[in-house]
């Protein structure tokens, strides 16, 4: 079971599991994001197949102790394929009262749960109203607990470096991590590495962290541990040989845009606005300058959207990227876009809404909005990420078809693949195949809106001699590009602008199904990134003989060719997704195909019981009614 | 800017093949007659100039003009001419725009533009009026003015395009007036000529909508008087006889008109124009009329060490010097930080 | 036949005709939308049905004498309902070659061009590229023509009153119009009183333009006609009896809204940016202060939104309008109001687009936008207008909703429905039964976000004492309307504003059938400005006999309970659109019924023709394939 | 406005039951804390007080006021306001947002809530920094400012918050410091009283994206030499001996740095600080660090004859006049101007 002990027996001293699922809580001071990362680090080089779910606080740093500043990270690994950062906890490490406040309810029934005893006092369970010690009060009934004075135990570890009471219990975190490696048997050392490098500048700190980190370690293999907990071994996965990294989404856009930007020989703008959780894009592209990359932090969203098409049509390729609302504000410009044909990628990393919403959450609830949210008929090309690793593939795709269709694409990710990180066999880019872009250059029979036979318009950039062309969002004269405001012309662009997009199926991959066959009983059709929960409940279920089907939608916009005859294989259709129903519209209007909402809006990805449940139900509800 | 042409073009050469669509009689024709001609003046490359506009009226003009052009949305062609500008340096970037598209729903981008002193030429046509939306009053219309939105008046204080400019951090603002063709394509080509964002209104009268609200300063028999042509290092002097001026009055910390030859006034009182000082570019932007004749001319230059792009792309190029002249190596990227190796 | 003049037959001296349809074209200058607001006004008067067609160039002044400075004004007056301006023209007065040349196409053959042969030199022939006098190479052949001298027979007209050659020539539209009453039996007496008005403060020119409508009146009277010209008879229409006025959509719409604020006990704060054909409303409103009307003109749409939002957070009635570029900007705003959930009216006057467009010309093409185009699940209500009529109840009806139901509401019109004018029974308003808003006003047990059983949250307006509270657009606890970062509180929450708007339906009408039956073969569908055309169109058909139904939608979120079942009562059914297929899509959605799309996208309203021959079409296909 | 409460209220009775959730030593907890003192100096009726802000760190502000408050969108609080205050004229409105929220998505609205002079008063938060979205430069941060957008450092010349607002035609503008507690109540107190659009600066240090940016000036033990406190009808002295002062130079039209006693500079040199003159408020926006001491106070004070709002309720008010006390008639409105009876 994905995210369960299933298979657990017992090797040598270690008790075996296939896979397990960790997560780390506490203060948005404890560093539990860097506690989880490396946790990561080292779970990936020992092997394991896994994913994770970092979970950040609204606030900024809200005051220390309270439920609203508990910080989290998850991680789910196995010795086997991982999808999902998996749906409940065999082991919560509540840094404070807070963390365990707000994270017990996640952890399963029997679970360990490892708490810092020096950070339950009265004092901090006023801040989160226990009435009582929740260590002793029953709260804890029926989970396994591990009571450590960490606190102490740190500073006792770093005493010798001459830190403050504050600075020390800093290394608190790493005291935590240092006993989790002992209870899985990583190899602190990666950890140790990292550390000299972060505190390069400050020997003190690097010293007193790996300090605890080691004293952390020690504490497991010497003190008294209560058996059922002891040290577990989940083997090494299948994992195909190669390079590997750790990468998140962020990455992964990042890196696919500068290399789809390289494989269409185009220099990239990136023009964008700072939000949560589109901000990182703009800070790895930043970072990335020798690559051809120029980035812009404009003053608003619009202005981003904006510079991002001028710099289209002066030859570059025009990025942009915000979340939700930002990307309501690009609205208009995209439709000039649209208008005069440039291309320009548009990254929305959703998060929860409406309006200001849930920032620091995930949900995939942008998808209206990018399909159809614009003002006329104004059709552009829609793209979804599954995973981080999905991410990289598909921001080459966006600048491919931006680049070669001229016309905007809107790549779709979330709050979870932006954040989450997998590892990730690095491929090769001297493999791919280049697609070069090629400018206009003969002024001979030159307008701006001539056409290929994919009705493709030629691109000719300032400083070319004699291509000079004037465009705007006024409509144009199909046959010459001037403003033409006759009544057929109209249409006739209109046709023009619906049948380039459109045309773009011809050049996409057919749907493929991820699971089960092309016909039966129960397609599930994701988007985006319930693709490891879909993934693991259908294959859960089909173990189980279920006549399920997983298939999962890259292109939103045009939809693959043959998807309406592949849905209409199914006797029934369920879309789960993080939203009010969104893409079960498209199909639905599309196909005619009784496609039915599964949906969940909590800022939460959904848990693979969760799916696992709706398509056991469907599948006994119909059967029943047979 | 590299906007020399091979061979000499005339103001015609910058004209296209479009109908000219503005009313009859509109003030944006001398304009687009100035700045054609101020392009030939320049020796603009049409190849290497692009024109970017907003809507309105004056932002038609990209139409007419025979190099690159882009009209784009209401009040955001500073932001695209940014990323024009940003993708290729080497271009010659106008904004033109009139007084709604720039001041009022593009009045951030403007601001923006103008503080982060990316090099582009702002010409702002202030009609003082919304002409494309068919007149209703707008940011720079008087207290007052009587249009479809406001029957019984304005309530609302204009902005001064050069204060709010002043405002920004300009470097470089100047002001020069449809009917004054014989000023009108120097001051086109000294915005052009300066290194960062140069910011030019243009008094445009709309002849529809708003004609004659310039008529008391910009008419020919009334220019003497009422308009202060400003030239660095030389004093400010005006009227027909040239005998009037401005000094500075330090008591009050502001500018007065003054007349050589009365009360002991000479030629020594009145302010030699200081284009570089920002000061006095401040009080200058704030002479209006009916107390004040209309300073014309570069009101302020003061360019910085380098505009916005060329500091953009000097990052850049220091990025570039850890590849020490080879192509950047994508795999590298993709192999920063920590990695592994899963052995077959 | 709609604008035909089937049933003519000779009445006196006069031909009878059951109706009929003119189109004034000239150069903008050339005053062509006061000559046909004056004959509609005329018309009106002389109780025919009738519907009119402004239709303006996109430049405020273009050139005289091009193509693209032609201005015109149709009309379709007739003795029985009349519900569009008519598809092909009867009569087409073109003032000069650029009006004949961008009009002669829709004259019917056999129908009469009228043309001021003043204007016919050759100056003037270059400029619209004719190789050759129109009036002399055959381009008329087909056509019966007058061709009179109207510039000089003005400028004769008024020469007494010394004006000079450019003045007198500004009184060429209302000679014309003079003939034109003539020709129908119009009394020019309101003409006359009206231009005593216009130019109260100009003698001379009033005088002037009395001259010139009385010398071209008398000139029809005395000059030689050509036997097919003569004069016509339109007979009255059995026209209900009551006070009368012509009405504009965009009337209509300020009217409704004023009214609605009324029937609300609201005062009314109307924030707008000036955008074609948006505006006019601005300008109505601006002049109805004493109505309790404030109106702002704010400095972008973005402004103006969310001036309308303060306005109704501080207890008036917010109000904003723009067009489809406009709204797009409002976009993030408006999921301010519905996450605050704040009453506010958004009015979108549909225009051309993409992004520019074509802004002068009409499409309704942002239903899309409307229903969809926000980011993350972000519910409101939208309602459709179709005519100028139907414009002032909805108007009321929106105002009703928002203040009634704490929502965003948008309000569809398009730039056909808000030029048009048609004349209009007066309500007596003292009828209507008001719907007072009822302000929070005890303190006890307050919170911003408590709910009554439709889900409405309280309305608590600053000033009040003891109701202090803060709203925002973060997500907020179902309980208390505190921030909530909590997953479950977000589920319910997105629950309750999709259920709020949902549960709307409850309160609206049950889908009427406009003609035929409510099972049947072919069911056209439509929303907004279509109506006439539609109208006319399945009229027609049923009088042949065909099994074919107008359904016409004003509520196209929610939709009416009963739609559903009403569509799948039919085979068929069509949805005409001026857009590449927006409600269909809808339709198809939510109710999986094959709708199929009639669309039109060319800035110009449906001719009956094109929905008569689809209805036929798809009758017989079927039939054919039965 | 009108803010007169029964009975007095205190600091902590502008206090909500909300968790302050700004990041522990942030300077927005000291503005809270001069706020609600400002609030209960003024006597202000917490049922006609509203506090509308945008997003940002800063912008969390009205939560944690016990009068009514709007948390709206980015940048758009100063158009909320307007709202707010157009509907309800006797409300007294606060907007409240960072740097960034105001003067980079916000600016064009921030511009336009000045020139048009609706009676808002704006507390602009200026941490030169983007707090809430984790510490990118914001169009207030310095030359250079190293932050995750810029890794390299930023290229883009700031702009002042305060030179801004005068360029928008501002009618007050004051600036005082998150450390200033003694200085800050009675700042936003005149801001509150001021009849039109009021702009206060407030110094606010972000303790974890940009801790100690204005240490130079804003330390306690720094204060006197680097603080210029104006009060209008004193003369301009500083430093800890109040021996330092502000002279005007005519020649260089600027602003400069005197000690009495020194080169026979006596008290006389010194100017005296008036509100009320335009000039010489634009001349102290300019003083910076490190070569000036930063002003602090109300910079400039110059009430038009009424605010927007007043104009737009009067324009109302006239037009009821017609109506001579009647209530409005909408049978009326429907039937001005041409209608036609058709008889039965
Ligand atoms: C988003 C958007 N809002 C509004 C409009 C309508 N609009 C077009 S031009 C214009 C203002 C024109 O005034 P100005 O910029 O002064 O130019 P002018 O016509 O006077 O030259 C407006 C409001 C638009 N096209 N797009
Ligand atoms: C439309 C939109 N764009 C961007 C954001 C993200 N965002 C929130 S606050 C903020 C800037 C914060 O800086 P500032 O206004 O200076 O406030 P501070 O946090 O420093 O107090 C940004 C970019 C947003 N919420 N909405
Ligand atoms: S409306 Fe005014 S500004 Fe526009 S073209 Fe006509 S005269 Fe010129
Ligand atoms: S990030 Fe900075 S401004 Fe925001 S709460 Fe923390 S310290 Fe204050
Ligand atoms: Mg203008
Ligand atoms: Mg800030």
């Amino acid at each position: 079971m994905e995210g369960g002990t299933a298979g657990a027996r017992a090797r040598g001293d270690r008790r075996e599991i296939e896979s397990a699922v960790i997560r780390f809580a506490g203060d948005s001071g404890d560093g539990m994001q860097l506690t989880g990362t490396q946790f990561t680090q080292a779970t990936a080089i020992a092997r394991n197949e896994l994913a994770t779910f970092p979970d950040f606080p609204a606030e900024i740093r809200a005051p220390v102790g309270t439920t609203f500043g508990v910080s989290a990270y998850q991680i789910n690994f196995g010795a086997r394929t991982i999808k999902t950062a998996g749906d409940d906890l065999d082991v919560l490490v509540a840094m404070n009262p807070a963390a365990l406040k707000t994270n017990l309810k996640d952890v399963k029934r029997g679970g360990l749960v490892i708490v810092d005893i020096g950070e339950f006092t009265d004092k901090n369970f006023r801040k989160v109203n226990y009435a009582s010690n929740p260590l002793e009060d029953g709260t804890l009934d029926g989970y396994k607990s591990l009571r450590i004075d960490m606190s102490r135990l740190t500073l006792e570890s770093v005493a010798q470096f001459g830190l403050g009471q504050k600075d020390g219990l800093r290394c608190k975190n790493m005291w935590a991590l240092g006993l989790i490696y002992w209870m899985y048997g990583r190899d602190p050392q990666v950890t140790v590495d990292w550390l000299k490098v972060r505190f390069a500048k400050n020997q003190t700190l690097a010293d007193a962290n790996i300090a605890a980190l080691k004293a952390g370690h020690a504490f497991g293999e010497t003190a008294e541990m209560p058996a059922e907990v002891g040290q577990i071994l989940v083997p090494a996965a299948p994992i195909r040989p190669g390079l590997y990294r750790a990468l998140t989404g962020t990455e992964a856009v990042a890196w696919g845009l500068v290399t789809g930007a390289h494989l269409a020989r185009l220099p990239m703008v990136f023009a964008g606005y700072p939000i949560t959780p589109a901000s990182a894009l703009l800070h790895v592209l930043a970072g990335l300058k020798e690559y051809d990359v120029l980035t812009f932090q404009a003053e608003d969203e619009i202005a981003a959207a904006c510079a991002a098409i001028g710099a289209s049509y002066a030859g570059a390729l025009g990025v942009t990227s915000s979340s939700g609302p930002g990307v309501a504000l690009k609205t208009e410009a995209i439709g000039l876009a649209i208008a005069t044909e440039l291309p320009l990628v548009i990254v929305n990393s959703q998060r929860g809404g409406p309006s200001t919403g849930l920032p620091t959450k995930t949900e995939q609830s942008d998808l209206y909005q990018s399909v159809w949210g614009r003002n006329a008929d104004a059709p552009l090309v829609v793209l979804a990420a599954h995973s981080p690793g999905d991410a990289f593939e598909v921001a080459i795709e966006s600048v491919r078809i931006a680049a070669h269709y001229m016309t905007p694409v809107i790549l779709l990710t979330d709050g979870y693949i932006a954040n989450a990180s997998e590892p990730w066999q690095i491929p090769d880019l001297s493999k791919l195949a280049p697609f070069p872009v090629k400018f206009r250059e003969n002024p001979e029979g030159f307008h701006p809106f001539l056409r290929d036979e994919r009705l493709v318009r030629n691109w000719a950039k300032p400083g070319t001699p004699g291509l000079q062309h004037r465009i705007g969002g006024i409509e144009k004269d199909y046959n010459s590009g001037n403003i033409s405001y006759e009544p057929e012309n109209h249409q006739k662009m209109t046709d023009v602008r619906r049948n380039r997009i459109l045309g773009i199926a011809k050049d996409i991959p057919l749907q493929k199904v991820e699971a089960g066959n092309a016909k039966g009983r129960l397609a599930v059709v994701g988007w985006g990134s319930t693709y490891g929960p879909i993934s693991r409940a259908v294959d859960r279920c089909r173990a189980d003989g279920l006549d399920v089907s997983h298939i999962h939608l890259r292109h939103i916009w045009p939809l693959p060719r043959n998807l309406g005859d592949l849905l209409k294989g199914f006797d029934q259709v369920i879309v789960p997704e993080m939203n009010d129903g969104q893409l079960v519209t498209l199909l639905r209007a599309q196909y005619l195909v009784p496609a039915q909402g599964l949906n969940k809006v909590t800022g939460k990805p959904f848990k693979i019981s969760e799916i696992e449940s709706a398509i056991r139900d469907r599948l006994a509800t119909r059967q029943a009614a047979e | 800017m590299n906007v020399q042409s091979p061979k000499k073009l005339l103001p015609k050469d910058y004209a296209t093949d479009q109908d000219v669509r503005w009313c009859p009689g509109c003030g944006d024709y001398a304009i687009l007659r100035g700045v054609q001609k101020a392009l030939a003046d320049m020796g603009a490359d049409p190849a290497n100039t692009v024109f970017v506009s907003g809507i309105g009226c004056a932002a038609r003009f990209p139409y007419y003009v025979a190099t690159y052009g882009f009209h784009t949305i209401h009040g955001r062609a500073p932001s695209v001419a940014t990323g024009v500008k940003l993708a290729n340096p080497n271009l010659t970037v106008f904004v033109v725009g009139g007084d709604g598209d720039g001041l009022s729903i593009g009045g951030n981008h403007t601001m923006h533009a103008i503080r982060r002193n990316i090099d582009i030429n702002y010409l702002l046509f202030n009609n003082e009026i919304y002409g494309l939306t068919k007149g209703q009053y707008s940011p720079t219309s008087r207290l007052g003015t009587r249009s479809p939105s406001t029957p019984t008046g304005s309530i609302d204080p204009p902005v001064s395009a050069l204060q709010f400019a002043m405002g920004a951090n300009a470097r470089f603002i100047a002001r020069t007036i449809d009917r004054r063709q014989d000023h009108m394509p120097a001051i086109v080509a000294r915005a052009a000529a300066h290194k960062g964002c140069s910011f030019v209104e243009i008094i445009q009268n709309c002849i529809v909508y708003n004609d004659g609200a310039f008529d008391s300063f910009a008419e020919k028999d009334v220019k003497d008087e009422q308009q202060l042509e400003l030239v660095h290092g030389k004093p400010m002097l005006f009227g027909k006889a040239k005998n009037k001026g401005i000094r500075f009055n330090p008591k009050t910390m502001s500018l007065e008109i003054v007349t050589i030859g009365e009360n002991g006034i000479s030629a020594a009182d009145i302010i030699v124009h200081d284009e570089t000082n920002r000061m006095l570019a401040v009080m200058l932007c704030q002479l209006e009329p009916p107390n004040f004749p209309v300073p014309i001319g570069v009101i302020y230059c003061n360019p910085a060490p380098q505009p916005y792009e060329t500091a953009v792309w000097a990052q850049i190029a220091t990025a570039k010097e850890k590849l020490k002249g080879k192509p950047a190596d994508l795999n590298a990227m993709l192999r920063k930080g920590a990695t592994w190796t899963v052995a077959g």
